[in-house]
C-alpha cells in the first residue's frame, strides 16, 4: 500500500517549518531545509499523479479513522496534477527568493523559510484534502503564511496593501468557516465524499444558498470579479516571489476549491448562469481594469483576476469538456503566472521602477529576459502553439459545442480578452524590453544571485512550455480528471466504500 | 443517619448557593451605585468575591470528592489573587484620581504625601487631620 | 494547605548569572512538596501513577524553573491556620452585609476614609500577608503599602464618623493579628505589641 | 435542589447586567477593569452552581484555570491605565 | 427536533451585524475588534447551529452518551478559536506597525488606484 | 514536410549563434533551406499536379483535435514554391542588403518561411490557426526589429494586435466549423462541407481573420504602418508570404464554402472595395514603399475576390495573380530597397535622375512594373485576361449576381493599378526637371549581390508570362476543383482579339490618362469627402480604449478598503439572500431559548458588543471585547462544551494581554467615524442586515437535517482511542491533522508578529519609564519594593513597576500554574485540558513572569529561544504524526501502549501524547515568541522624540533604562 504517500506533501513542509524555525540561526540550513523538502515533496507528488491516473483515487484515512469520521486524504487526478504544478511552480520560487536574498539580507532572517513552507503545506493540504473543515483548516495555514509573507519588511506602501490583502481574506475566512457550521448543522457531516451524498438531500433552498455561500467564500480568495478589489491592491506590492506564489498558487487553489465543492456538493445538469455571468464579468473587467494600468506588476495582477474568468467558464459550463478546460487553464495558468512575476521583479530590479512610463525610458532590459517573458506573456495570451493556446482551445470548443447565445457571448468575451491579454502584454513588452535609454544609476548596482534568478524564472516558463509540449496527454489526463468530477461516484467509492453500504 | 447527612448537606448547599448568588448580586448594585473606582472595588469585589466563595463551599459539600478538593483549591486561589488586584488596582486608582475625595471623611495617605511645609504634614506620618 | 507554607529557608547570597541569587534547588524541596500535593490534588487520585509522576513533575519544574531562595522562612502554626477559614468567613460576611447595606442604602452618598495602619511585621512576606487579609475583607482595602516603613494605607468603608474609622483600623490590626499567629515567628506570637526582629542590615528607608 | 440553582442563577443573570452596565457606562478605565474581573467570577459562580446542582463536574478544572489565571488580564490593562494618563 | 433557539440566533445575528459593522471602519483597531466579535460570532454558529445543549462529551463522569453534546463542532471551534487568536494577534502586529510606519492607524486608499488613467504611457 | 519545417527552425535557432562569427554569411546559410525547399517541391510537383497528395502525421493533442496533419496537394505546391522561391530570393538579398544583427534578421525571416510552409501546408484547421499566429509573432519581430524609434514599436504592435484580433475571431470560426463538422481536417472538411447552425457565422468569422491578415479594407491600416520594417521583411512579409495567408485560406474554403452564405457577397465587396481603394490611395503617397503597400493591399483584394468567387475561372485567374504579384511586388520591394541604398531616400519627391545612372536596375524595375500592370509578355498580363474573360463571360452570362459591377470594379482596378505603376516607375527613376540628381552613395559590388535576386525574380514574372502553358500546368489541378459554370478558360498570350483584350488595354489607356490627370485628381481628392484613416481610427480606438478603461477602472477600483468589504457583503447579501428569498425556504418556530441560563448570558454579550460598536476608547474597547469573550465562553459552558470554554478563557485573558501590551505604543481614541452620514447609514444598514441574513440561515438549517451526525462514530470509537474526553480525542487522534495545520497557523502568525513587531521594537527597547501615575505621587513609586528578591528579573524593572504582593503572588504561583498547565496536558483525554489549554497555561505562566520582570524568558533555568520553542514543538508534533508508519501504523494515527511495571502496575497511554506535547511545546513557545515581540513593543525614547510631531495622542516620556 502506498496510500501513506498521501501524508508526505502535507506533513513533510510542516515537520521542515517547525526544524527551520528551530534552526533559525543558519541560513543555509533553513535553504537546505526549504529545498530538499520541496524537491522531495514534488518528487512524491509526481508518483501520486502517476498512481491516482493509474488506479483511480488514492485515499489516506489519516490516523486509521475511516471516513466520514476520520479526515481523507484524496488524491485524485484533479488534485495530483495541480499539486505537481504547484510544487513545481514553488520551487522554482523558492530558488529564486533564495536567489533574491528575500530568504535573508533585506528582510529579517527567520521569517521567510517556515513561513514559506507552511504556505506549500497549506496548499497541499488545501489540494489533498476530501474533507470540509480540514479545508478551512487547511486555508487558514495557506493564508496565515500568506499575511506572513506579503507582510515581510512591509513599509509605507505595503503596509496598507498588506492590510487590504489580510482583512479581505480574514472575512473570506469567517464566511468559510460559518459556511461549514451551516452546512455541518444541516447535514451531519464535514467529509466532502458524504456531503455528496447528503446535501443533494436538502431542501433545495438551502442548497442552492450554501452553494452560493461557498461560492462566494472561494471567489473571494480567487478573486471572481466583484470580490476581486484587494487583489490588484496588494498582490503587486510584495516582493516578486511573494507575488509570483502568492498570485499563481492561492487563486488556483480558491479555484480548485470551488471546482471541487461544486461538483461534488451541488451536481448540475446544465450550464449555471450566475456562474456564466460572474465568468463574463471577470474576464472583462479584469483585463480592462489592466489596460488602464501604469504599473508593471498591477497590471499583470488585473490580468491576473481576468483569466480566472476562463476558468470559471469551464466550471460553469459543466460538461466534461468545459472541465477539462479550467483543469487545463489551471495548469497553464500558474506556471504562466508565476513566470511573469518573477520576470517583472528582475525587469524591476534591472531598471529600478515598475512604472511603464519610467520603464520606456530606461535601457531595454536583457535579450534573454525580453525571449522568457515573450514566450510567458504570448503564453498567457493564448498564442499558440503555446500552453495558453491548448487550454483556451479546450474552452472553446466545449463552449461552442455547449452553444447558446449566453456561452457564445462569453466566448466572444473571452476572445477580446486574449487579444486585450495580448495589447497589454505588447505595452510591456514596448516599456521593458523595446524602448530605452539609460539605466538609472541607483540600479546599476550588481544583483546578486542574478544567475539563480534567472534559472528559476527560466525553470517557470520551462513548466508552461513542458505543459504545451506535453498538451496530449494533458488534455487526456484532464479530460479523465474532468469525468472523475462530473461522476462523483470515483470520488465517492474511493473514500466512503461501496456505495450499498452506506445507504441513502 | 447516612439520609440525614445527606438531607443536611443539601440544605447546607442550597442555603450556601442562595446566599453565595445574594451576595454577588449585592457586590453587583454596589457596583453600579457606589460613586468612585475604589468604592466600586471594595464593595462588588470583596463581595462577589465572598459570594463566590460560598458557592464553591456550597458546591464542594455535593460533589464527590476529587472534585471538592479542586473546588477548595479554587477558593484558596481566590483568597490569596484576588487582593492582590485589588490592591494594584486601588493603587493605581488613587494615583490616577480615581478616588473621590470628598467622599472621604480621612485622608492620611494625602496628608503624607502633601508637600512638607503644608501644615498638617506630619513627621512620620502620624498626621490625623480630618478632610472633607 | 496553602501554598504560602513553602518558603526555603537559606540566605541572600552572590548575584547569579542573571543577575540574581543562585538558584539552590536542593533548597526548595518545601515548594516541591507542595507541587506534589497539588498535582494529586488535581489527579483527586493516590494511584502509584499519580504519585511517581506528581514527584516527577514537581521536581521537574523545581529543576527546570528555578527561584532564587529567600532569607526567612516562615513557620506556619496548623492550629490557627485551620481556624483561619472560619474567622475569615465569619468576618467576611459580617463586613460584606455593612458593605452590601451601604451599597443598597446610601450608594453614590457612602462615606469612605484613607487609613495609615502601622505593622509590627517587618518581612516582605509577613507584610505582603496582612495586607492580602486586610484586603480580604470587605470594608477595607489596602491602597498603598510603604514597604520600608512597615505602614499600610487603607481604603476604608463605610466610615462616616471617627468611631467607624476606628473600626476599621482595628479590622486591619486583627488582620495582622491573625497574620502572626498562623505563619509569624514565635516572639511576635507571644507579645501582641513586639514587632518582628529586624535582619540583614536593613534598615528603615524613606 | 433544581429551584435553587434557578434562583441562584436567576440572582447571578441581573448582577451579570449590572456588572455590564458598570463595564459600559466606564466611566474610568479602572471601573471597566474591574467590571471584567467581576463579570468574570459572576460567570464562575454560575459554573459552579451547575457544578453543585447538576454534576457539571467537568466545568471544575475551567474554574481552577480561571481563579488562577483569570486576573492576569486585568493586571496588565491597569498597568497601561497607570502609564497612559490619556488611556483612563 | 432541534430547532436552534431565538436567543441564540440573535446573539449570533447580533454579534455578525456588530462585527460586519466594525469591519466597515477605516480604524484598524475597530477592523480588529470587528474580527474578533466575527470570531466569536461564527464559533457560536458552528457550535450552536449544530445542535442543542448537552452534557459535556466526557465519558466516565456519569452522564450517558445520548445526552451528549455534539463532540464535533466543539472540536472544530476549538480549532477556529486557536486560528482566530493567531490571526488576531497577527492583525494586531500589523495595526502596530502601520502606527509606527506610518503614524496613524486606517486604511488609507490606495494611491495607485486614483493615479490609474493619469498618466499618458508614452513609450 | 516536417522534416523540412524543423529544419527551418533548426537553422533558423543556430543562425543567431552562427552571426558573430560568420558574419553575412549567414544569409546564405538560411538561404539554402528554402532552396532546398524548391527542390523538393520542384521533384514533388509532377506526382502532385496529377493528384497525388502526400500526408504526414504527427499527434500533439488528439482529444483536442490537436492533430499535426500536413498535406501537399496542388495549391499547397503552388504556394510552397512562392514562399520558398521568393524566400530564398530575400535572403540573399539580405545578405548584402542588411548592415546588422545578421543572426536575428536572417534567423527571423527563415524562421518566417518555416512557419509559412507549415501554414500552407496544414491540413487541420487547429494547426493552420497555429502557423498562422506564428506568421503574426514573427513579424512582429522582424517590424518591431529591436524597438529603436516608437514608430518601429507602434508599428509592431498595431500589427500584432489587429492581425490576432482577426486570428481569434477567426479560432472562433475554425471552432465553430470543427464542430459543425465533427473534424477539423480541411480535407474533410471541404470535401463534405457542413451547413446550417453556426457555419454561416463561423464563415464570417474566418473570413474577418482573412481580412486582417490580408490587410483588407477597412482592416488594412496596420498594413502601410509596418512599412517602418527593413525593404527585405516588407518584400517577403508584405508583398510575397504572410498576407498571402489570407488569400490562400480564401482559395483553401472556397471549395467547400463558396456557395454558402454569406461567403460570396462578403469576399466580393471586400475583395473589390479593397482592390479599387487601395489602389486609389496608392496614387498618392510619396514613399516608395507605401506605394507598393497599398498596391498590395489593392493586389490582394483582387486576389481575395477572384478565389473568394470560387469557379474554375476564377480560380486559375487567381493563382495566376498569385504568382505574379509574388514574383513582381517582391521584386519592385526589393528594387526599392537598393533605390535606397543608393541614394538614402524613398520619397519620390526627393528622387530624381536614377535611372539614368542606373539602367539595369531601371530595366528590372520597368519590367516589374509591366508585368503589375498587365503588360505583355509578363505574368501580370496572363492575370489580367483571365480574370477580365471569366467576368466579361460571367456577366453576360451568368446568375446574375452582380457580376457586372465586378467587372466594372476590376477594370477600374486595373486602371489605377497602372496608374501607380508609372507613378512608381518614374517617381523612383524619372529625372525632375528642375531638381538635381539624387546625390548616391556606395554605388559598389553590394549593390550587384542585391540585384542579382531581384533579376531572378523578375525573369520568373517574365517566364511565367512567355511559358504560360508550364504555368497552366500549374494552375490547373487546383482551379479543376471548382465548379465551371463557363468554358473552361486557358491561358495564353494571345486569344485573338477578345473582349478582354480590349477591356485591358481600355483599363491601361485609362490608367496613363489617369497618370497625367493626376495633379488635377489631387484637387479632387482634397475635396471629396475623405475615407476613414485607417491609421488614424486604430489610433483613435486604442486612445478610446485606454480611456474607457481608466474610467471604468477609477470607478470600480476605488481602493478604498471600506467599500470593497461593503461590496463583498452586499454580494453575501444580495447573491444567497435572493436565494433565500426566491427559494422559499421553510423556517419553523424556533423555541425561544433551550437552556434558561443562555439568556442573561445573551444579554451579556449583545450589550457588550453594542457598547464595543460605538466605543471610542481603546482600552475600553479591549476590555468590552474581552467581556463579550468571556460572555461567549459563559455559553460555550452552557452548551456543555468544557474544553472549548476553558480555551475560550485562556485566549481571552491572552489577547486581552497581548492587545493592551500593544495598546501601550498607540494613541489612545479608536479615530473619528469617516465618511458621510449617508455612507454610514449604508455601512449599518449592509452589516446589519448581513448579520440577520446569518442568524435566518442558521435558524433555518438547524431543522433540516435527517441523518444522524458522524460524530456518534466518535463517542462510539472514544475508549479505542484510550481516552474519556471525546473532544480531546477528536483534537489529538480522531482528527489530529486539523491541528496539526492548526498549530502551525499560530507558528506562522507568530512569526509574522515577531517580523512585524520585532524588527521595529527590538529587544533592546525600553520600556515606558516614569508613567504620569508615578509622576504624580513620586514619594511613593519605590513604596511598594520588596527587601528580599522573590523573582530573579523583579530587579530588572523600573521601581515604580515593581509591586510587594505581585512579586510574592507570582512566585507562588508559576510553579503551580506550571503543574496546573502539566496536569491539562496529561489529563487531556480524560477531562478538560489537553496540549492547548496546558499550552495557553503555561503561557499565561510565563506572562504572569513577564508582568512581574518585564521579561518571560528569564524563568527557564538555561537560556531558551522562543523559536527552539515553538519550531521544536512543531516539529515534535508532526515527527508523531509520521512515526507511526516506522510502525507500520497509519500517520497520525494514535497506538495504546500499556505496560505492567512492578511498583506502579499496569500502565496505559496513548501515542497521541507525544503529539499532544508537541502542541503544548508550541502554544508555550508561541506564548513566548509573543511576549518577547509585543513585551518591549514601544517606542525607545529616541523614536518616541523622532515622531512626537506627528503622534500628538503619545504622551512624553522620559528616558529610562533597564538593568
Ligand atoms: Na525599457
Ligand atoms: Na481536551
Amino acid at each position: 500500500m502506498t496510500d501513506w504517500l498521501l501524508i508526505a506533501p502535507v506533513l513533510l513542509p510542516v515537520l521542515a517549518a517547525g526544524l527551520s524555525q528551530a534552526v533559525w540561526r543558519s541560513a543555509a540550513a533553513q535553504r537546505l531545509l526549504g529545498t530538499g523538502t520541496l524537491t522531495a515533496v514534488l518528487a512524491v507528488s509526481a508518483v501520486l499523479l502517476v498512481l491516482a491516473d493509474r488506479r483511480g483515487p488514492l485515499v489516506l484515512s489519516v490516523g486509521g479513522w475511516p471516513a466520514p469520521a476520520g479526515i481523507s486524504l484524496v488524491a485524485d487526478r484533479l488534485s495530483t496534477l495541480l499539486l505537481v504544478v504547484a510544487l513545481a511552480v514553488s520551487l522554482a520560487v523558492l530558488v529564486f527568493a533564495i536567489g533574491q536574498g528575500t530568504a535573508e539580507g533585506d528582510l529579517p532572517r527567520t521569517p521567510f523559510h517556515p513561513a514559506y513552507l507552511l504556505l506549500v503545506a497549506g496548499v497541499a493540504l488545501a489540494f489533498l484534502t476530501g474533507d470540509l473543515f480540514n479545508l478551512f483548516v487547511a486555508f487558514e495555514l495557506m493564508l496565515a503564511s500568506s499575511y506572513v509573507l506579503i507582510n515581510l519588511g512591509a513599509g509605507e506602501g505595503r503596509i496598507r496593501a498588506g492590510m487590504t490583502y489580510t482583512i479581505t481574506s480574514l472575512l473570506s475566512s469567517l464566511l468559510f468557516l460559518t459556511a461549514i457550521g451551516l452546512i455541518y448543522a444541516a447535514t451531519g457531516t464535514v467529509n466532502l465524499a458524504d456531503l455528496g451524498d447528503r446535501v443533494p438531500a436538502l431542501p433545495e433552498g438551502i442548497r442552492s444558498v450554501l452553494s452560493l455561500l461557498l461560492l462566494i467564500v472561494f471567489g473571494i480568495k480567487a478573486a471572481v470579479v466583484p470580490l476581486h478589489f484587494w487583489l490588484p491592491d496588494s498582490y503587486p506590492t510584495a516582493p516578486a516571489p511573494i507575488t509570483a506564489v502568492l498570485a499563481a498558487l492561492l487563486t488556483k487553489v480558491g479555484l480548485y476549491a470551488m471546482v471541487r465543492t461544486q461538483t461534488l456538493l451541488f451536481p448540475r445538469s446544465e450550464t449555471w448562469t450566475p456562474l456564466l455571468v460572474a465568468a463574463a464579468l471577470t474576464l472583462l473587467v479584469g483585463i480592462v481594469g489592466a489596460v488602464a494600468q501604469q504599473d508593471v506588476n498591477r497590471l499583470l495582477s488585473f490580468v491576473l483576476v481576468s483569466h480566472i474568468g476562463f476558468m470559471l467558464f469551464g466550471l460553469s459550463l459543466y460538461t466534461v469538456g468545459g472541465l477539462t478546460g479550467t483543469v487545463l487553464y489551471a495548469v497553464h495558468h500558474i506556471a504562466a503566472q508565476a513566470a511573469l512575476f518573477l520576470i517583472a521583479g528582475l525587469v524591476v530590479g534591472w531598471s529600478g521602477t515598475a512604472k511603464l512610463s519610467r520603464l520606456a525610458r530606461t535601457a531595454p532590459a536583457p535579450g534573454l529576459l525580453a525571449g522568457l517573458f515573450a514566450l510567458a506573456a504570448l503564453s498567457l495570451a493564448g498564442i499558440p502553439p503555446l500552453s495558453g493556446f491548448v487550454a483556451k482551445l479546450a474552452l472553446l470548443q466545449a463552449g461552442v459545442e455547449q452553444g447558446g447565445a449566453a456561452v457564445l457571448a462569453l466566448l466572444a468575451a473571452a476572445l477580446l480578452t486574449s487579444l486585450l491579454t495580448l495589447y497589454v502584454m505588447a505595452r510591456v513588452w514596448r516599456a521593458a524590453f523595446a524602448a530605452g535609454g539609460e539605466r538609472p544609476p541607483a540600479a546599476r548596482g550588481r544583483m546578486r544571485g542574478l544567475r539563480l534568478m534567472l534559472g528559476a524564472t527560466a525553470g517557470a516558463v520551462l513548466i508552461g512550455v513542458a505543459v504545451a509540449a506535453g498538451a496530449g496527454p494533458l488534455a487526456r489526463l484532464g479530460e479523465r480528471a474532468a469525468v472523475d468530477l462530473l461522476e462523483r461516484s470515483t470520488y465517492q467509492e474511493a473514500v466512503l466504500g461501496d456505495p450499498d453500504r452506506r445507504g441513502g | 443517619m447516612n439520609g440525614l447527612v445527606q438531607t443536611a448537606l443539601e440544605a447546607a448547599t442550597a442555603v450556601l448557593l442562595l446566599c453565595g448568588a445574594v451576595f454577588c448580586l449585592l457586590g453587583g448594585v454596589g457596583l453600579v451605585r457606589f460613586p468612585d473606582t475604589v468604592t466600586r472595588l471594595q464593595a462588588a469585589a470583596k463581595a462577589q468575591n465572598l459570594g463566590l466563595l460560598l458557592i464553591l463551599i456550597g458546591a464542594a459539600l455535593r460533589v464527590p470528592l476529587p472534585y471538592a478538593g479542586l473546588l477548595l483549591l479554587i477558593a484558596v486561589f481566590q483568597l490569596i489573587t484576588v487582593p492582590v488586584l485589588g490592591q494594584i488596582v486601588g493603587r493605581i486608582a488613587y494615583r490616577t484620581g480615581a478616588v473621590e475625595r470628598h467622599t472621604l471623611t480621612v485622608d492620611e495617605l494625602a496628608e503624607r504625601l502633601a508637600p512638607p511645609d503644608a501644615p498638617d504634614a506630619g513627621e512620620g506620618g502620624g498626621g490625623r487631620g480630618r478632610g472633607t | 494547605m496553602s501554598p504560602a507554607d513553602e518558603q526555603a529557608h537559606g540566605t541572600a547570597g552572590t548575584p547569579g548569572a542573571r543577575g540574581g541569587p543562585p538558584r539552590r534547588t536542593s533548597r526548595q524541596w518545601p515548594l516541591a512538596l507542595w507541587l506534589w500535593v497539588l498535582w494529586i490534588v488535581l489527579w483527586g487520585s493516590v494511584s502509584p501513577v499519580v504519585l511517581v509522576g506528581g514527584a516527577v513533575v514537581a521536581l521537574l519544574v523545581v529543576v527546570l524553573f528555578p527561584l532564587p531562595s529567600i532569607a526567612r522562612r516562615a513557620r506556619l502554626h496548623p492550629l490557627w491556620l485551620l481556624m483561619l477559614p472560619a474567622h475569615l468567613l465569619v468576618g467576611l460576611v459580617g463586613s460584606a452585609v455593612a458593605v452590601a447595606l451601604e451599597a443598597v442604602r446610601r450608594g453614590p452618598r457612602v462615606r469612605a476614609a484613607v487609613l495609615e495602619v502601622p505593622l509590627r511585621s517587618e518581612s516582605d512576606l509577613m507584610i505582603a500577608a496582612t495586607a492580602n487579609m486586610a484586603s480580604l475583607t470587605p470594608g477595607t482595602l489596602v491602597l498603598e503599602i510603604d514597604r520600608d516603613r512597615r505602614r499600610l494605607y487603607v481604603h476604608a468603608l463605610p466610615a462616616r464618623d471617627a468611631r467607624e474609622v476606628d473600626r476599621r483600623r482595628g479590622e486591619v490590626a486583627t488582620a495582622e493579628r491573625w497574620v502572626v499567629r498562623t505563619i509569624g515567628p514565635a516572639e511576635m506570637r507571644k507579645d501582641p505589641n513586639r514587632r518582628e526582629r529586624g535582619y540583614g542590615g536593613e534598615g528603615e528607608r524613606r | 435542589m433544581s429551584v435553587v440553582a434557578t434562583v441562584a442563577l436567576a440572582l447571578l443573570g441581573v448582577t451579570a447586567v449590572l456588572v455590564v452596565h458598570r463595564l459600559v457606562r466606564g466611566p474610568h478605565a479602572l471601573d471597566r477593569i474591574v467590571a471584567v474581573e467581576i463579570l468574570v467570577t459572576t460567570v464562575v459562580a454560575g459554573a459552579a452552581v451547575a457544578v453543585a446542582v447538576w454534576d457539571y463536574t467537568s466545568a471544575v478544572l475551567v474554574l481552577l484555570v480561571l481563579a488562577l489565571l483569570g486576573f492576569i488580564g486585568s493586571v496588565t490593562a491597569a498597568r497601561l491605565a497607570e502609564e497612559r494618563e490619556d488611556m483612563r | 427536533m432541534r430547532a436552534l433557539d431565538l436567543t441564540t440566533a440573535l446573539v449570533v445575528g447580533g454579534l455578525f451585524a456588530v462585527g460586519f459593522h466594525l469591519l466597515l471602519q477605516r480604524s484598524l483597531m475597530r477592523l480588529l475588534f470587528g474580527f474578533l466579535v466575527l470570531g466569536h460570532s461564527t464559533n457560536l454558529l458552528v457550535l450552536m447551529a449544530a445542535g442543542p445543549p448537552g452534557d459535556p462529551p466526557i465519558t466516565g463522569e456519569g452522564h450517558a452518551p445520548e445526552t451528549f453534546a455534539d463532540p464535533l463542532p466543539q472540536a472544530m471551534a476549538l480549532t477556529a478559536i486557536v486560528i482566530t487568536f493567531g490571526v488576531t494577534v497577527l492583525l494586531l502586529a500589523l495595526v502596530y506597525r502601520s502606527w509606527r510606519i506610518q503614524g496613524h492607524d486606517e486604511v488609507r486608499d490606495d494611491v495607485e488606484d486614483r493615479r490609474v488613467g493619469e498618466e499618458v504611457l508614452e513609450s | 514536410m516536417l522534416v523540412l519545417i524543423a529544419a527551418h527552425a533548426a537553422v533558423a535557432a543556430v543562425l543567431p549563434a552562427l552571426a558573430p562569427r560568420a558574419g553575412r554569411a549567414v544569409w546564405w546559410v538560411a538561404a539554402l533551406v528554402p532552396l532546398a525547399t524548391l527542390v523538393w517541391a520542384a521533384a514533388l510537383a509532377p506526382s502532385v499536379l496529377d493528384g497525388d497528395t502526400p500526408v504526414e502525421h504527427f499527434g500533439w493533442a488528439p482529444s483536442l483535435d490537436l492533430e499535426v496533419f500536413l498535406r501537399l496537394d496542388a495549391l499547397s505546391l503552388l504556394m510552397t514554391g512562392v514562399i520558398s522561391g521568393v524566400g530564398a530570393a530575400v535572403l540573399v538579398y539580405g545578405a548584402r542588403y542588411t548592415s546588422e544583427g545578421h543572426g536575428r534578421e536572417s534567423a527571423l525571416l527563415l524562421a518566417f518561411a518555416g512557419v509559412m510552409l507549415g501554414l500552407v501546408t496544414a491540413d487541420n484547421l487547429l494547426v493552420l490557426y497555429v502557423f498562422w499566429e506564428l506568421t503574426t509573432v514573427v513579424s512582429f519581430l522582424l517590424i518591431a526589429g529591436r524597438g529603436r524609434t516608437r514608430e518601429h514599436r507602434e508599428a509592431a504592435q498595431q500589427a500584432l494586435v489587429v492581425t490576432t484580433g482577426g486570428g481569434l475571431a477567426m479560432l472562433l470560426g475554425f471552432v465553430m466549423l470543427g464542430e459543425a463538422a465533427g473534424t477539423y481536417r480541411i480535407s474533410e472538411l471541404v470535401a463534405d462541407p457542413p451547413d446550417g447552425g453556426y457555419v454561416p457565422a463561423a464563415l464570417v468569422l474566418v473570413l474577418v481573420g482573412v481580412f486582417t491578415k490580408s490587410a483588407q479594407f477597412p482592416l488594412h491600416g496596420w498594413l502601410p504602418a509596418a512599412m517602418v520594417a527593413p525593404t527585405t521583411v516588407s518584400a517577403y512579409l508584405h508583398a510575397a508570404a504572410m498576407v498571402k495567408a489570407g488569400v490562400y485560406l480564401t482559395a483553401r474554403l472556397a471549395p467547400g464554402f463558396a456557395d454558402t452564405e454569406p461567403w460570396r457577397p462578403l469576399v466580393l465587396t471586400v475583395g473589390l472595395l479593397s482592390l479599387v481603394v487601395g489602389a486609389w490611395r496608392a496614387l498618392w503617397e510619396s514613399d516608395l514603399k507605401r506605394v507598393l503597400a497599398y498596391g498590395t493591399i489593392s493586389e490582394l483584394g483582387l486576389l481575395i475576390a477572384l478565389f473568394g468567387y470560387g469557379t474554375r475561372n476564377s480560380a486559375l485567374a487567381g493563382e495566376v495573380m498569385l504568382l505574379a504579384h509574388a514574383t513582381f511586388k517582391a521584386s519592385l520591394f526589393l528594387i526599392t530597397g537598393l533605390v535606397e541604398h543608393h541614394t538614402g531616400t524613398r520619397e519620390i519627391g526627393r528622387l530624381s535622375g536614377l535611372g539614368r545612372r542606373r539602367p539595369v536596375l531601371l530595366t528590372l524595375a520597368a519590367l516589374a512594373a509591366a508585368s503589375m500592370a498587365g503588360l505583355p509578355p509578363l505574368a501580370g498580363y496572363l492575370g489580367h485576361e483571365a480574370y477580365l474573360d471569366t467576368f466579361w463571360n460571367a456577366a453576360r452570362h451568368g446568375p446574375g449576381a452582380g457580376e457586372e459591377w465586378v467587372l466594372a470594379a476590376l477594370v477600374a482596378g486595373s486602371a489605377l493599378t497602372a496608374t501607380y505603376a508609372v507613378r512608381y516607375l518614374w517617381g523612383a527613376f524619372a529625372g525632375r526637371p528642375g531638381t538635381e540628381p539624387t546625390p548616391q552613395e556606395d554605388p559598389g559590388d553590394r549593390a550587384l549581390g542585391m540585384a542579382v535576386p531581384i533579376a531572378a525574380l523578375v525573369a520568373a514574372t517574365l517566364g511565367l508570362g512567355m511559358w504560360y502553358s508550364g504555368t497552366e500546368a500549374l494552375t490547373e489541378p487546383y482551379a479543376a476543383l471548382l465548379p465551371s459554370p463557363q468554358e473552361p478558360y486557358h491561358l495564353a498570350l494571345w486569344h485573338g482579339l477578345s473582349p478582354a483584350l480590349l477591356l485591358s488595354a481600355a483599363a491601361l489607356a485609362a490608367g496613363l490618362l489617369l497618370y497625367r490627370l493626376r495633379p488635377a485628381l489631387s484637387a479632387v481628392r482634397d475635396r471629396s469627402p475623405r475615407a476613414p484613416d485607417a491609421q488614424g481610427s486604430y489610433r483613435q480606438a486604442v486612445r478610446g480604449l485606454d480611456g474607457a478603461a481608466a474610467w471604468l477602472t477609477r470607478r470600480t477600483q476605488v481602493g478604498s478598503l471600506p467599500v470593497y468589504l461593503t461590496v463583498l457583503l452586499a454580494t453575501v447579501l444580495l447573491v444567497p439572500g435572493a436565494a433565500l428569498l426566491l427559494r422559499d425556504v421553510p423556517l419553523p418556530a424556533p423555541p425561544l431559548w433551550n437552556s434558561a441560563v443562555q439568556v442573561p448570558l445573551a444579554a451579556v454579550v449583545l450589550i457588550t458588543a453594542l457598547a464595543l460598536a460605538a466605543a471610542r476608547h481603546r482600552l475600553a474597547a479591549a476590555l468590552l471585547a474581552g467581556a463579550v469573550g468571556y460572555g461567549v465562553a459563559g455559553l460555550f459552558l452552557v452548551q456543555g462544551a468544557p474544553d472549548l470554554a476553558l480555551t475560550q478563557f485562556l485566549i481571552e485573558t491572552l489577547t486581552l494581554v497581548v492587545i493592551v501590551l500593544v495598546l501601550r505604543g498607540l494613541p489612545a481614541e479608536l479615530g473619528v467615524r469617516t465618511g458621510s452620514r449617508r455612507v454610514r447609514r449604508l455601512r449599518l444598514a449592509v452589516a446589519t442586515a448581513a448579520g440577520a441574513l446569518v442568524a435566518v440561515l442558521a435558524l433555518a438549517v438547524s431543522t433540516v437535517r435527517r441523518e444522524p451526525a458522524v460524530s456518534e462514530f466518535y463517542t462510539d470509537h472514544v475508549e479505542e482511542a484510550g481516552a474519556h474526553n471525546v473532544v480531546n480525542a477528536i483534537i489529538v487522534d480522531f482528527r489530529a491533522l486539523d491541528t496539526l495545520g492548526e498549530i502551525a497557523v499560530l507558528l506562522v502568525t507568530a512569526i509574522g508578529v515577531g517580523a512585524l513587531i520585532g524588527v521595529l521594537g527590538g529587544r533592546a527597547a525600553t520600556i515606558r519609564a516614569r508613567p504620569p501615575a508615578a509622576d504624580r505621587y513620586e514619594p511613593t513609586a519605590r513604596w511598594a519594593l520588596p527587601h528580599e528578591q522573590w523573582l530573579p528579573e523583579a530587579r530588572e524593572l523600573p521601581a515604580h513597576d515593581r509591586s510587594l504582593l505581585l512579586e510574592i503572588l507570582t512566585r507562588l504561583l508559576f510553579p503551580s500554574v506550571l503543574v496546573l498547565s502539566l496536569y491539562l496536558l496529561y489529563s487531556g483525554h480524560l477531562r478538560p485540558g489537553g496540549g492547548f489549554a496546558g499550552g495557553l497555561v503555561a503561557g499565561q505562566a510565563f506572562t504572569l513572569r513577564y508582568l512581574v520582570g518585564g521579561r518571560a524568558d528569564s524563568a527557564f533555568a538555561v537560556p531558551l529561544d522562543p523559536r527552539l520553542v515553538a519550531g521544536g514543538g512543531l516539529a515534535l508534533a508532526a515527527a508523531a504524526g509520521l512515526a507511526p508508519l516506522a510502525f507500520g501504523g497509519e500517520p497520525l494515527g494514535g497506538a495504546l501502549v500499556s505496560v505492567t511495571l512492578p511498583v506502579l502496575g499496569h500502565l496505559e497511554a496513548t501515542t497521541t501524547l507525544v503529539f499532544d506535547t508537541g502542541v503544548y511545546l508550541l502554544v508555550t513557545g508561541v506564548c513566548l515568541k509573543l511576549l518577547s515581540a509585543v513585551g518591549p513593543a514601544q517606542e525607545t525614547p529616541e523614536e518616541a522624540a523622532g515622531k512626537s510631531g506627528g503622534t500628538p495622542d503619545t504622551p512624553a516620556t522620559a528616558t529610562g533604562s533597564r538593568a
